[in-house]
C-alpha cells in the first residue's frame, strides 16, 4: 500500500508545470553512477496482510498474567482517558509547536505539565521532557559541570546500571571523570573539585535513601557542588518528600511509570527539574505564558529558546530538539486523572503491597530480604534456588523479577522483586506460592 | 485582567477522584511501620479532577491545535507527512505494547529489531544499525562519538569537524557535546559546499570529518557529494550524514553510495511515525562495516534458532540511552516501510520531489527564490521583494488566518527571511494549489493591505504573542 | 452558484486504491466459469480516494459537529450524559468484539448477558429481560407485543391502549405497529394522569392497559401513580413503562414497584452508552414474572455448570431482531453497571435531579416554566412572553451561536413552543451556569436585538438551512 | 467510580438555590412507600478492577485463528480507518443530528452514506439506517403491505431463518398473513392478493438466483406485487448486479459486512432502499440536501419528517426513532476507503476463495457441495461426519461452519461453509486439512 495521492494524469500535469518532461528529470543534480537501480526489498504490503504479520511477529514475545519485574520499568494501571487524549490527532499528529498561535492546545497542555511536574516535585522549574531518564540525568550530569566549571563528578553506588553506562558515555563524549563510590565512602571522596553528586532514591536495589542525611553531609563538605538526584519510578512521590523540599539541586527522573506502557522499554519520559537559579543552564524546551501583544489575552509560547540549538548552536545547553511531548502529555494525563487523591492511594498501595510480599518471602525458608532501608516497591531478595523461582513464575505465568546479576555478576543467587498496586492478591499468592515450591525443590535437593 | 485561560488544574473539587485506583486487596500496615514521617510528604498540591473535565478540557485543546490530519504542514527539514493510523493499530498490539524491556520471552522484539535492521541496511547502504537513540539529535551525538572512538582507537588527535553553514542548530550542538570544535563551511552561491574548503581544511590534519545533510537544508542535492566524501577519506576523515532530509532520496540514491560512513535517520521524519507534538522520535544510526563495532551495544544477533543478544564489544561508544531504544516507534516506522515495499518507498521520493518542484514554480512567481533550481524535498523563498516591509514572519502568521500551518521560518541561516517549504508526498494536487492560491493573496494583501499581515493571525485563538515578555519574564508554570 | 460543499465522491481520483486488499493467495479461475455475465454488473460507481484525504474528511466532519465532548447536550427526554472511555475500551476487547453470534464457545457473552439480567431486575424491580431490542422504540414495540399475545392467550378481545398527550411519538407509533388503536389520555392541570379518565377507559372492556413514562416527559413524576397502575390492574389490563426518563429514578424508585408490568430500558439514555448520532442503541424489555414466558427466545438460563440457552417457549411472541441484540451495546451497559454500583447509580438519579431543578429556579426568572414545580430529570419552558415576536426555533438556534447545543423544542406537545430541557447528572455547576447565563443573554437580546435570533444561527458552518425547501423537493443522495 | 461532578459544598449551594434543604426533598412527589431503601448490588468497581474483571469474563469466549462461519454475520477486514474515523468524539458522542447547523459533519456523512448506497445498488433512495439486516425485511413486508393494501406476503424459501421469525412477529403485529413457498411453487401460489414476493439472495444456503428470472414470473403472474429482496453479506455487490438493475422495488440488507465487527451479531446495520415512488412511504430518518433560508450556502438537514412518529405518532410509517447512524458512518468509511477497486477485488476473492474451497472438497471422499445454482461465499456441503469435522476444526483453531440443522432439523449431516477475502491459503489448507481428517475417521470406521 501507500500513501500517494496523485494518479497518473495529475503526475504529467504537475511536471508540464514544472517544466520537465519525467520524474527522472527532476532527480538531474544526482550523478548517475549514484542514482539506485532497484531496491532490494520484498513488496509493499496491504494492511491486512501487514496487520496479520505483525500479529504474528509479536505473538513471538509472551505476555503474562502479572509482573513481578521492575528493574526501570514499571507496571501501573494506565487509565483510559490516557489513550483518548493522546489519541486525539490534533495532538498526535502535530509537530514542535512552532507557530504559537495555531498550537495553543498542546502548548497550554504541556504548560500544564510543567506546572503538574513542580507541583509533585516542589522543584522550582522544570523542561517540557526529555528522552528518558537515562539521558535526562546524563544531561543534569552535563548541566552540573557546566554550572560549576568543574569536570568530576561522583556518582553514589545504586544508580540503575543502564543510566550509569549512559552518564558514562555523555561524560567520555566531554571529558568529565567521574568515580562510582558506597555511600560510606562518600565523605571521603567530596572535595572542592566536584561538580556535583549523583544518586538515585529509591535506588536500584530498592532502598530509599535519607536524603537530608546525604545532602547535609555534601553540602558541608563541598557547598558548591550541585546534588542531583534521579528516580526511575516517581509514583513515589505520591507519599515521599518530594525533592523540592529537600534542597536538591537537579531532580530528574524516568516519567513511563505515569501513564506510559511498558513497550519494550521505549518511548519513556526524562523528567528534568531544576532549582531557579539554574534556569538558563538547563536543557530542553520550556512553554511560558506570555500576552498578545496587541491584546489582551494571556497565551502560551516556546521561550527562552537562546538556550537552544537552533539559535545558539554549538553554544546551546544540549543539542536535544524532538524531545517526548507526547509522553509528557501522558503523564500529564495520568497525573490529572489520578490526581492529589489517586497518586497518594497508588503510592500507598505499592508501599503496602511490596511490604506484604516481603514480610512473607521473609518466612519461606531459604529467602532472605537484603535491604537494610526502607524500601518502596522494590526489593532485593537472596533465593534458595534463583533459577527454579523464575521456572515457577513462569509457570503461573507470572513475568519473573529480575536476576540482579545479569547486571552485578558478583550478587548471586539474588533477585530484585516489584510489587505494585496491580498485582492482585491472588497475583500476590500465586507468587508467594512459586517461591514456596522453589524453595521445596530446593530442601528436596533438586 | 482576568485570563482568558483556565488551566486543567483550576477544575477540581472538593471530591476525591477514586475511579482509576484499584480497591486495595491486602490487609494495609500502618505506613508508618514502612517508613519514617519524617520521609514522607506533607501535602500533594494536585487537584482532584472529575473525569467529564478532563475530557472535556482536551477535547477543546486538541482542536485548538493543528496536526497533519487538518492539513497541508509545510515546515520545511520537519518531513511532516501523513500517518497511518494502522501504525497507532500496531504499535498497541498487546504483545508488543505490554512487554518488558527485561523479559526473557522477547523473540518478536528482537526479530523485529534484527530485520529492520536489515531493511534499513538495503534502503541506506550502510553495514550496521543501532535503535538505541530517541531521535535525531541523539542519533548525531551517537555518531559523534562513534568517530571520536574510531580516532582515539586509532591514537588520532582529530578533534575538529566540518560542518556547512546551511546545517542544522543540532548538528553543531551535538559535535560539541562529542567534545569537537566546529569549523563551520560557507556554501557557495550554488548552495554547494565548495571542494577547496574542505581539501584545505582537511591538510590541517586535525579535522575528524563532516557532518552534513544531502540535499541539504536548501533542499538541493550536492552534485559533488561523491568528491566531497573522497576528499574526507583521503585524508583518513570520515562522512557523516544527517538523514533528515532522506526522504526524496528513498529508492533513488543512498547515502551509503555517497560515501558517507556513518548517518542518522528521522523515523519521525522519514518513516512516517507521528511527530507527536514534538516527539517521542526514533533516531537509529547506521555505520559501514568497519565502524560496526563502536556501536552502542547491545547487538542482536541471528543465529539458526534464535535472536539473541550480544554484549557490546570493546570497541563500542557505550550505551546511549536505557534498554532498546524507543520500540513503539520503532515498530511504526517497521510496519511502514513493509506497508510500502520497494515501489512504494520509491514513489515516495519521486512524489515527495514532485510535489516540492511543483511548489517552487508557481511559488517563484511572486516570492524571490534566492536558489532557483530544481529542489529535491523543499526549497527555500525569501522575504526579498516583499511590500511594504511584510516581514517573513508577518507572511508565516497571516498563513494560520488561512486556516493553514506556516513553513520553518529564518532557518536555514544563509538565507535572509527565509521560508522554508516542504509539503512532502502527501498533499494532493489540490492541496498545494490552495497553498498557493492563499501564498498568493498573502503577497497582494502585503501589497494593498500590509496591516493585515503586521498585525497578524486575527483568525486563531490568540492573536500574536509577545516572544520577548515571555522570555525576560519566564513564568514557567502556574 | 456553486456549492460550499465537498463531497467525499469528489475526493476520488484514477489510481486504483489497494490499501485494505489482502493479496490473492489462491490461483484464480475465470470468473465466468463461476457466475455468468449476465448477473455481473457493469460499473461499480465508487471512487478511489487515497488514505489520507479520507482522514482529513471525516477529521474536518467530526469537527463541524457537537457531541457530549464538547459541552452540555440539554435535549430533554434523550438523556446525553457523558460516555465513560473505558467502555470503549472494553466493548472492544477481541473475546467480545470478534466473536460470532453462532459459535459455540460463547460462555463469557452468554454470562455477561445473564448476570447483567440479574442486575436490572433488581435495579427496576421486574423479573425477566430480554436484550434483542436495538433501540428504546423496538423495544416498545417488544412490550406491547407481549400485551397483545397476552390477551390473544387469554381470548379477550382488548385493541386498545390509553396513552398520554404527552408521550413520545413512538409510544403511539409502536403500539400501532402492535396492532392495537390509541385512545389519547389528556394531562391534568398538574401535568398529570386523571384517574377518572382511566377508569373509564378500562371499563369499556376493549382496552389492554396504558403505556407512560414517570416522570413524564415534562419531567413531573405522577404522584397518583400506584392508583393509576392498581386501576389497570384492576380491569385485568397491564402496564407498559416507558423506560426512557428512567435515568433521574435509579436507586431512588423502580418501575416494578410503582406497578409497571412491562418496561423498557434505554441503554443510550439511562446506562450512558454513547447516542452515536443516533445510535446503535439497545432497548432491552423487562416484565413481571407471569410475563416471562413471553419474553421473545431464545433465553439464558444458568445451569450448575454452565449457561445454556434455551429455545423460545409457546408463548413467546418469537424473535423481534437477529442474533442477540446489540451485544456491543450491552457490554458498555453492563460494564457502566458494574463500575457504578449501588451507590453510584443512586446518586446519578440524584444529581440529574438537583441539576435540573438547578436549572429550573434559574431560568424560570426570565422564562415562561409551564409546570412550575419540583421537576425530576427535566422540564420544559415555553415561550409565552419571549419578546417580539421570538420563537422557541430562534432561541434553540440561537443557542447554538454561544457553542452550546439546543434543548428539545416544539416537544412535549402539550406545552405551546416547549423547550425541554434535561441537564443530566454529568454537568458540572460552573456548565450549568453558563448555560443559564447564555440563555439570560439571549432573553436579552430578544428584547433589545431581536434579528439576531430571528437570523440565527450566525457561528456555525452554515446559517439556518430551509427545512421546507428540503421537503418539498427531496435531494437525498448525489 | 462514577462521573459526579459536585463535591459537597457544591451540592450544598445548589440546594440553597433550588430552595430545598436536602436531596430527600427533591423526590417529594414520590410517594414514600415507594421510595427504594437501598438497591441491592455490589459496590461500584474502579476503572482498573473493572477491566480486570470484563477482560476475565471475554476469556471464557473463545477467538479463533480463523473462521468458516458466517450464516449472517461475517469476517472481512475492517480497515484502520473505520474505527479511526468512528472514534473521532464528534461523531460517536452526539445525538440524532436535530439541531442540524450544528450538526453538519454528521448530516453530511450520512448524506454520503446515502449517496454511497444508491450507488451501490443503484436503487432510487434509500434511508439512514435501519437496526438490522432482519428487522429492515420487516420492515419492508410492512410498508409492501402499506403500499400496496394488501396484507399477504409469499417469503421465497432461502432467506435467513431468524430473519423469517422477525417477520413473522412483525406480522403477526399487524395481522399479516405469510406463506413460505418453495421455487418452484411460486407461481401457483402468485395471485392478485400477494402484497410482495420477498426473496434472499445470494440465499442462506449460498444459492444466487437467477433474479431477473424470478422477477419476470411475479411481474406476469402479479403486476401490482412488489418484490422485495434481502442480502445478508452485501460485498457481493462489488461483482454482482445491483438490484436496481433487476427493477426490485425494496431492497434491504444486513450491512456488518461493510466495516463492523462480529461483536456476537450486534450491532448490525440495516441497509434500506426503494424505488423513488415508494419514498413517502419508507420508514427511517432522511437526510436531505437544502439551502440556507438567507444565504447561498448549501447544507444537510433531516427530511421528510412528517412521515415519522415524533410528528406523526400513530400515522407513521414506522415507529424507528434511534436508529444506527454510527453503523452507517463505518460502513460509509468502509466502502469509500475500499472504494471501487477494492470492492470488487474483495468480492472477486470471495467468489475464487469459497469456489477454491468448494472444488477442494469434492475430490475429499464423503462430501458433497449441494447447491444446483452459482454461489458468493458461502455453500451447503454433505459430510460423511459431522460432529468430527466440527471437532477436527477446533483443533485447528478454526471457527467451524455452522451445523444446518441447527435451524433445520431434516437437514442431516450437512454443514454451511464460509469462505471470504480473511480466510488465507493457509487457513484453507488446515480447513481441507481438518476435512480430510474427518473423512479418513469415518472411513476407518470410528
Ligand atoms: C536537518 C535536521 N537535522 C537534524 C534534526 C534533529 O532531529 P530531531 O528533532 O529528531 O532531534 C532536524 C529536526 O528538526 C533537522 O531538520
Ligand atoms: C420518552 C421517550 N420514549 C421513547 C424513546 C424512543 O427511544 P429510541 O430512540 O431508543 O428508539 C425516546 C427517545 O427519544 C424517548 O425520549
Amino acid at each position: 500500500m501507500d500513501f500517494i495521492l496523485h494518479d497518473k494524469e495529475t503526475i504529467a500535469e504537475m511536471l508540464t508545470s514544472i517544466g520537465v518532461n519525467s520524474l527522472e528529470e527532476l532527480f538531474q543534480d544526482i550523478p548517475a553512477d549514484l542514482l539506485l537501480k532497484k531496491l532490494n526489498l520484498p513488496h509493499g504490503l496491504s494492511e491486512p496482510d501487514l496487520l496479520r504479520r505483525l500479529e504474528e511477529l509479536s505473538h513471538k514475545n509472551k505476555i503474562y498474567s502479572s509482573s513481578f519485574l521492575g528493574a526501570g520499568c514499571y507496571y501501573h494501571y494506565i487509565p483510559s482517558l490516557v489513550d483518548f487524549v493522546i489519541s486525539l490527532s490534533g495532538f498526535y499528529t502535530a509537530y514542535t509547536p512552532y507557530q504559537a498561535e495555531a498550537s495553543q492546545g498542546y502548548l497550554q497542555a504541556i504548560y500544564e505539565y510543567q506546572t503538574a511536574i513542580t507541583r509533585l516535585t516542589q522543584m522550582d522549574v522544570t523542561n517540557a521532557s526529555m528522552y528518558d531518564g537515562s539521558t535526562a540525568l546524563a544531561e543534569a550530569a552535563i548541566m552540573a559541570t557546566v554550572a560549576t566549571q568543574k569536570k568530576k563528578l561522583i556518582l553514589l553506588e545504586g544508580i540503575h546500571p543502564e543510566y550509569v553506562e549512559v552518564v558514562k558515555t555523555y561524560c567520555w563524549g566531554q571529558d568529565i571523570h567521574f568515580e562510582i563510590v558506597m555511600e560510606d565512602t562518600l565523605i571521603s571522596k567530596l572535595d572542592e573539585s566536584v561538580a556535583a553528586v549523583l544518586f538515585q532514591s529509591p535506588n536500584f536495589f530498592g532502598d530509599i535513601e535519607n536524603v537530608t542525611e546525604l545532602v547535609q553531609i555534601i553540602r558541608d563538605k563541598a557547598p558548591k557542588c550541585l546534588v542531583v538526584q534521579v528516580m526511575t519510578d516517581p509514583t513515589c512521590l505520591g507519599v515521599l518528600k518530594p525533592p523540592g523540599k529537600f534542597d536538591i539541586d537537579i531532580f530528574v527522573a524516568e516519567g513511563q511509570s505515569f501513564g506510559i506502557s511498558p513497550s519494550f522499554g521505549g518511548p519513556g519520559l526524562g523528567i528534568f527539574a531544576s532549582k531557579q537559579k539554574y534556569l538558563r543552564k538547563m536543557p530542553g524546551r520550556l512553554i511560558g505564558k506570555t500576552n498578545e501583544i496587541d491584546g489582551e489575552r494571556e497565551g502560551f509560547i516556546l521561550t527562552l529558546q537562546t538556550r537552544e540549538q537552533h539559535i545558539r548552536r554549538e553554544k546551546a545547553t544540549s543539542n536535544i530538539c524532538t524531545n517526548q511531548a507526547l509522553c509528557a502529555l501522558a503523564s500529564l494525563i495520568y497525573l490529572v486523572s489520578l490526581g492529589k487523591t489517586g497518586l497518594q492511594e497508588i503510592a500507598l498501595q505499592n508501599f503496602q503491597k511490596s511490604h506484604y510480599v516481603k514480610q512473607k518471602l521473609a518466612t519461606i525458608p531459604g529467602y532472605q530480604i537484603l535491604n537494610k532501608k526502607p524500601t518502596y516497591n522494590e526489593f532485593l531478595v537472596k533465593c534458595p534456588n534463583v533459577n527454579e523461582l523464575i521456572e515457577q513464575c513462569k509457570q503461573e505465568n507470572l513475568l519473573p523479577p529480575l536476576i540482579i546479576s545479569k547486571y552485578f555478576p558478583d550478587m548471586k543467587d539474588i533477585v530484585l522483586v516489584c510489587v505494585t498496586e496491580s498485582n492482585s492478591r491472588e497475583d500476590i499468592e500465586k507468587f508467594i506460592h512459586a517461591a514456596q515450591k522453589a524453595s521445596n525443590k530446593n530442601i528436596g535437593g533438586n | 485582567m482576568t485570563s482568558n485561560l483556565t488551566l486543567i488544574f483550576n477544575k477540581g473539587t472538593k471530591r476525591s477522584q477514586h475511579n482509576f485506583i484499584p480497591e486495595m486487596d491486602i490487609d494495609k500496615v500502618d505506613l508508618l511501620k514502612i517508613i519514617p514521617s519524617s520521609f514522607q510528604r506533607e501535602d500533594l498540591p494536585l487537584p482532584d479532577i472529575p473525569e467529564v473535565k478532563i475530557v472535556r478540557h482536551y477535547t477543546e485543546l486538541s482542536r485548538k491545535n493543528y496536526g497533519i490530519d487538518s492539513g497541508i504542514y509545510p515546515l520545511g527539514s520537519c518531513t511532516m507527512k501523513y500517518n497511518p493510523k494502522i501504525n497507532e493499530v500496531i504499535t498497541r498490539l498487546p504483545a508488543f505494547f505490554q512487554i518488558h524491556p527485561l523479559q526473557e520471552e522477547n523473540q518478536g522484539a528482537l526479530e523485529l529489531i534484527h530485520q529492520l535492521s536489515e531493511l534499513l541496511i538495503e534502503i541506506t547502504g550502510m553495514d550496521g544499525f543501532t535503535f538505541q537513540p530517541a531521535a535525531g539529535a541523539h542519533g548525531e551525538l551517537t555518531g559523534i562519538l562513534i568517530m571520536k572512538k574510531y580516532f582515539e582507537n586509532k591514537n588520532l588527535k582529530k578533534n575538529k569537524i566540518l560542518i556547512p553553514d546551511s546545517a542544522h542548530g543540532t548538528n553543531p550542538s551535538s559535535a560539541k557535546m562529542a567534545g569537537f570544535s566546529i569549523i563551520e563551511v560557507r556554501s557557495n552561491d550554488a548552495g554547494e559546499i565548495p571542494l577547496d574548503h574542505i581539501e584545505f581544511a582537511m591538510q590541517q590534519g586535525d579535522v575528524a570529518g563532516i557532518m552534513l545533510t544531502n540535499p541539504n537544508t536548501l533542499g538541493i542535492f550536492d552534485r559533488q557529494i561523491k568528491d566531497i566524501t573522497n576528499i574526507i577519506h583521503k585524508y583518513g576523515g570520515l562522512c557523516y550524514y544527517d538523514g533528515a532530509n532522506l526522504n526524496p532520496m528513498l529508492g533513488i540514491c543512498r547515502p551509503g553510495d555517497m560515501g558517507f560512513d556513518i548517518i542518522h535517520l528521522n523515523f519521525h521524519k522519514t518513516f512516517s511515525t507521528p511527530h507527536g507534538g514534538g516527539g517521542p522520535g526514533s533516531g537509529p544510526v547506521g555505520v559501514i562495516k568497519e565502524l560496526v563495532p563502536y556501536l552502542p551495544g547491545p547487538h542482536i544477533i541471528a543465529t539458526e534458532q534464535e535472536f539473541v543478544c550480544r554484549e557490546k564489544t570493546n570497541n563500542s561508544i557505550g550505551r546511549i540511552k536505557c534498554f532498546w531504544g524507543n520500540f513503539g516507534v520503532i515498530v511504526r516506522a517497521y510496519a511502514y516501510i513493509l506497508a510500502l515495499g520497494a515501489e512504494g518507498l520509491k514513489r515516495v521520493g519521486q512524489m515527495a520531489v514532485l510535489n516540492a518542484n511543483y511548489l517552487r514554480v508557481l511559488l517563484k512567481e511572486k516570492y524571490h527564490l534566492p536558489y532557483d533550481r530544481i529542489c529535491q524535498h523543499e526549497f527555500v523563498l525569501s522575504d526579498r521583494g516583499i511590500p511594504n516591509e511584510v516581514t517573513t514572519e508577518d507572511i508565516a502568521k497571516r498563513i494560520l488566518d488561512y486556516g493553514l500551518y506556516a513553513p520553518t521560518i529564518y532557518f536555514p541561516l544563509i538565507v535572509k527571511g527565509a521560508l522554508m517549504i516542504e509539503p512532502t508526498e502527501t498533499e494532493s494536487k489540490a492541496s498545494l494549489d490552495n497553498f498557493v492560491n492563499v501564498m498568493n493573496k498573502i503577497y497582494n494583501e502585503a501589497k494593498t493591505a500590509p496591516e493585515l499581515l503586521k498585525n497578524a493571525p486575527h483568525n486563531t485563538p490568540v492573536k500574536r504573542l509577545d516572544a520577548v515578555l515571555a522570555a525576560r519574564n519566564p513564568i514557567l508554570h502556574d
